[in-house]
């Protein structure tokens, strides 16, 4: 139902031409590893490797290419808990965001986040939150905290902050960027619109299905582009994050895309039409980039088939080396409860007395 | 096992608590057409748990009220519908989200009747399931009931099996005030032995689950089940042992908890909540200013490390209190004093 | 500055001329009475017979009068804690209203809510929030309760939300609006745009100062009204509950008008320019209108003095019962707790032991 | 009476505890440029109950930053300044508004460190208001301490005078962990001696700040005058009274308070919020397993009335422990044993 409820407008960004070959190549592999991630990821929680909740960026791809390919290194993210794609083409190797996803000490939250909150201080990956907007107010503090930190220019770092389509309707949404708006804050809100909040449509959610339009409440730009075009997403990322750094001006940007699978792997989405289901699969954007590029010359079948195989091969080696890591060691349980020790800190296990007998 | 107030017929089935839930939730939108549920996902995608499956087809959207991702907005307007006579019957997917409706539930909810005096009632039913162990994470595993407990205005119920869940859940829908419901992720599979026809259980009131003459384990929700496995298993080491399921959160039923105190001389509870300032801490108290002069050994705490919940399979094993966690603690509370009968 | 750093537009409504002479000179008593009844209550604060907090509508009359004259008997109205003026006008005594100040068992909620906690079930009057939004989320859920409890139609019962300035930008505002929009809800949230959140103006609060725009964030219509028109007011929110007790349309109105004196009684306000200060009296909506009526030949000057002295002697007679009003029985402490009696409810007071001896 | 981890001076001065706040802001903006002040009405209005006088004119916009009614948003906007580097010292009006933000403060700030394994840590300052006694009605009345008591992630400190004020706050800020800073309406006003130069206080250990034989008084914020106020009173009838001031409620220093109630065997918490699950009951539940068998008597506990807190003097002043109700449980607690000094 979400797909054929609502009409996708003209993106309001315009998709790059003459783009070199080498990038677009390169754009394939990067969502061809997303994908082969996201399938192993599934497959590792049907075997139990993987516990708790976990979501997949499955149809995401261009988006998260797109988006990943216009933040720069200095910049802060911070998103939801679909974050594994992101995760991957910040930087961080798909051994360590896999063995998280295993709980094992060597994941990039050391075991402790799991699927939801992948965590990088050092490429800037700031989370990684499962609580629904949880992780907008912090990211606008982000963006405070750097406005009086730095100058504004080209070289200014700024925040990137996603959050699901569902996500807006939350008091956080209205109240950070309210404050963005009014302090100038350095940071570009991405909304990635891919039609659903587990079962319910945007337009089951939204009284203003059309997103971006949201930014009017706040004197802020908004803009909405189409989620399946890699470039047209990485050009509207870069153009919003130029506002920000430069000229202080936070954008609502609005991806239009499509969940294809169900909202986490559990969920078979039956509530799902058929008619839905099939045009999330159309316009799926891994095999139509991968047509594109192979109709425009930029790749032969042989070396789409290549990327993917390598891609494949890259999972597998994370997987073994997930499996092969250790768990956290119970001993340190309480190893990052605080960051400054004071008297008394608890530290008692189940069941041990609250005190020494005096 | 539980405290009737009225029945209608003797015949029982086993289902699970899932399944008590989701009937009795037909039951009362049968019953009373100013019931209406309404939560995020309990229409078409039937609640993030099925407790609510089938019931959007059979009630219509009206009934089965889908909300949009906005704790604080949904709670709070069901809040207002109890204020103009409906019976709102609120699913919060978990407890943990809770936090930001809170400030309805507490700031208002809790406290309308109070502050004007009695010129409103809020008859509503927040249904909500905490509980870790489900690798969930720090976020999403919390058990954050005894800051509903401490609040004048709410009841709080925690049920521990279906039986129990059907009971207390049809008094709740029936009660005139705002009542927290609390679940468990771990108890949605669990069976037990339903009676049919309307069940109404007296809030306010503990049961004793089980009798025994060592030895008193307070619990309540999912700590019951492991306090009557443990003493079932520490019965074969011929210890005889008590069990109190609280039931209600609040009120407190203090004289079920200090009865059975008085008569084992022993008490150790067993909660799932971190320890300090936790369920067992108002437990702990309680038992010491009403049956001081019987108690023979300090009351023990079995709880959570107070830790945020780590994902990892083996901290979150390490962190949360288990059955032998309890036993030990039993055990010791019986080896301190001198003679296990003495009173 | 709040004052002059605001523009005031063009009000989106027009005020009707043609009024009949009773209703003008009805209105001016109205608003006699709340400006009488307001300068009292300071000054009963001052003399300690008022505790707490005590926010008052001066300088908001002609808006109080004006949403009170279009809100019909069957309709629910909430409001924040600013709300001396409207339970007045909702057909409470002054004695019941006065008494409720001093903490008198005969004031409206029994003297346990105080000046922010007006409330009276028979004239749907349902509270008196002193959380700020607090007010939003429940005034939303009656609107929803009466949109399935009965038709839409003329005669269908509607809502009206009122709230500050300030208040628009917590999160249960747009959550509570987003259902309203999208579940069609007769409700009507009117923003007493009056300039300032205690001493922070509109400009340095949201980052979209017109208020009324951020209805489009819900497909709501958002409408202006200067709020020192009495008829404009009331034909703007009679305008707004029609549509939403006829259509189900939702509505957000912003009524413009200015805080004479400080946030709270004990505010001087200080940190208020001369100008604004000003410009607040220059506005103040009380002798514009009596003038205006005198000019129109209205009122004589005698008979506005005789208003004027009856709501004195009026607001006299309200402090003089509420004065002799007794205090509420501290033996009933616990009765309003629970509606529902049940099992070990506590019953203690400080000091008491918290079971008997067994 | 402040366990003190620097001093510098001797020299002291009589101020307020809100004296002691503010210069104690003043003191930390200018001692650490990350350091910065954030909450509603703080600047030009110079706080609601004026603790930021002075500063936005002194340190400028960017420092003393006024926030839009938006808890949420700014406190959360407050957390992920502190991720990237600064120091936030927030101020929530009163505890009663942190409800709003609670989301970001329980699931957020509290779980960050641990969920992400160590790689951000969270210099947030919390600073805010409790308690009733005002008349400010049952929704600005509150003491919910305890809820943040509960939370592991959080360190909650709750000076009694001026100087625990400067120098918790000052530990507070130098922190690098989320700090929940308890104050008090009825405590601004109070006067004492606080020692000039950089005070810093270790959070987590409380004070004995009388010293007695009978009994122990536990309390903590404005409880703890009251509780010095009672001591002395009764050392006039001949009875010998400890206060111990928790200072910190997170960590809780229970060895302290075990040590007092060894030697006194006798023990009154007096607190201000509800008695079911409040404060009180997780001392009672430490005092009952740490000292169990030093103690003479039930530990007692004088703590406010379970009700929304009304608006009518005589009701709210019914409802909130008092001087006398503590003096009276105190006298029953030691008429309770044989002999007062029988330890
Ligand atoms: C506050 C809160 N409420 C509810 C949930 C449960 N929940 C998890 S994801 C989700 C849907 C979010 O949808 P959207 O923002 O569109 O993101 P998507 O999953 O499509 O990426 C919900 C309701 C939650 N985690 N937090
Ligand atoms: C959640 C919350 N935050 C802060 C406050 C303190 N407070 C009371 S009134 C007020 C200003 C509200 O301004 P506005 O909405 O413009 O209403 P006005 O007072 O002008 O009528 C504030 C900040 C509160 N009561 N509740
Ligand atoms: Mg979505
Ligand atoms: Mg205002």
């Amino acid at each position: 139902m979400a797909a054929k409820a609502r009409t996708r407008p003209e993106s309001t960004v315009e998709s790059t031409g003459g783009e070199p070959a080498d990038t677009l190549r390169d754009y394939y592999e990067r969502m061809s590893l997303v994908r082969a991630f996201e399938l192993r990821s599934s497959e590792m929680y049907a075997r139990a490797k993987i516990g708790g909740y976990c979501h997949l960026n499955l149809g995401e791809e261009a988006t998260v290419v797109g988006l990943m390919a216009a933040i720069e290194a200095r910049d802060y993210l911070f998103t939801g808990y679909r974050d594994h794609g992101y995760a991957l083409l910040r930087g961080l190797s798909p051994e360590r965001v896999m063995a998280e996803l295993f709980g094992k000490v060597t994941g990039v939250s050391g075991g402790r986040g799991g699927s939801m909150h992948l965590f990088d201080s050092e490429t800037r990956l700031f989370g990684g939150y499962g609580i629904v907007g949880g992780q907008i107010p912090p990211a606008t503090g982000a963006a405070l905290a750097l406005k009086n930190q730095e100058a504004a220019g080209p070289d200014a770092a700024a925040v990137m902050c996603l959050l699901g389509d569902g996500t807006t309707n939350i008091g956080a949404f209205h109240e950070s960027l309210n404050l963005a708006g009014l302090w100038k804050l350095p940071i570009v809100y991405v909304i990635v619109n891919n039609g659903l909040g587990m079962g319910t449509t945007v337009e089951k959610a939204s009284a203003e299905p059309e997103l971006y339009k949201r930014a009017a409440s706040y004197r802020m730009p908004g803009v909405r582009v189409d989620g399946d075009d890699v470039l047209a997403v990485r050009d509207a990322a870069r153009d919003a994050l130029r506002q920000a750094r430069e000229s202080r001006q936070p954008v609502l940007l609005e991806v239009m895309c499509y969940r294809l699978r169900g909202h986490s792997v559990v969920d078979p989405a039956r509530y799902r039409s058929s008619e839905d289901t099939t045009i999330a699969q159309q316009s799926d954007p891994v095999p139509s980039f991968r047509a594109k590029l192979i109709t425009a010359g930029v790749l032969s079948e042989t070396d789409a088939a290549a990327i993917d195989e390598a891609a494949d091969v890259r999972v597998s080696e994370a997987v073994v080396f997930a499996d092969e890591s250790p768990e956290p060691d119970v001993d340190d349980l309480f190893k990052y409860v605080y960051a400054t020790a004071v008297a008394n800190m608890p530290a008692a296990l189940p069941g041990e007395p609250v005190m020494d007998a005096l | 096992m539980t405290e009737i107030v009225s029945t209608e017929v003797a015949t029982t089935r086993t289902i699970t608590y899932r399944q008590a839930l989701n009937e009795t939730l037909r039951a009362e939108l049968e019953h009373d057409d100013k019931v209406f549920l309404i939560g995020e996902e309990i229409g078409i995608f039937e609640g993030s748990y099925k407790i609510t499956a089938g019931l959007l087809e059979d009630f219509g959207p009206d009934r089965v009220l889908d909300a949009p991702i906005a704790e604080e907005g949904f709670v709070g307007a069901a809040l207002g519908a109890a204020m103009v006579g409906m019976r709102p019957v609120v699913e919060i997917m978990t407890i943990n989200f809770s936090l930001i409706a809170i400030d309805q539930i507490v700031n208002h909810a809790a406290k309308m009747r109070s502050m004007f005096a009695g010129q409103v009632s809020i008859p509503l039913v927040i249904r909500m399931p905490g509980g870790g162990g489900q690798q969930l994470a720090a976020t999403h595993s919390q058990n954050l009931e005894v800051w509903y407990a401490h609040i004048p205005g709410l009841k709080v119920v925690a049920p521990s099996t279906p039986a129990d869940a059907k009971a207390l859940l049809t008094a709740a829908i029936r009660d005139d005030d705002p009542v927290i419901f609390l679940e468990n992720l771990s108890l949605y599979s669990a069976k037990g032995e339903v009676p049919d026809g309307e069940q109404i259980a007296e809030i306010g009131k503990a049961a004793v689950v089980k009798t025994g003459t060592d030895l008193t384990i307070v619990s309540y929700s999912r700590g019951t089940t492991t306090a009557l496995e443990v003493a079932r298993q520490l019965e074969a080491e011929g210890l005889s042992i008590e069990v109190v399921d609280l039931r209600s959160l609040r009120p407190l039923d203090r004289d079920t908890i200090c009865a059975s105190v008085k008569k084992t001389g022993h008490a150790v509870v067993f909660e799932d909540d971190w320890l300090s300032y936790g369920i067992g801490a108002e437990i702990s108290a309680t038992i010491g200013e009403g049956v001081f002069d019987f108690l023979d050994a300090p009351v023990r705490r079995v709880a959570a490390a107070e830790v945020p919940l780590p994902y990892a399979k083996s901290l979150e094993k390490a962190a949360l209190p288990s059955a032998a966690d309890l036993a030990k603690v039993v055990r010791e509370v019986l080896n301190i004093s001198s003679t296990p009968n003495d009173n």
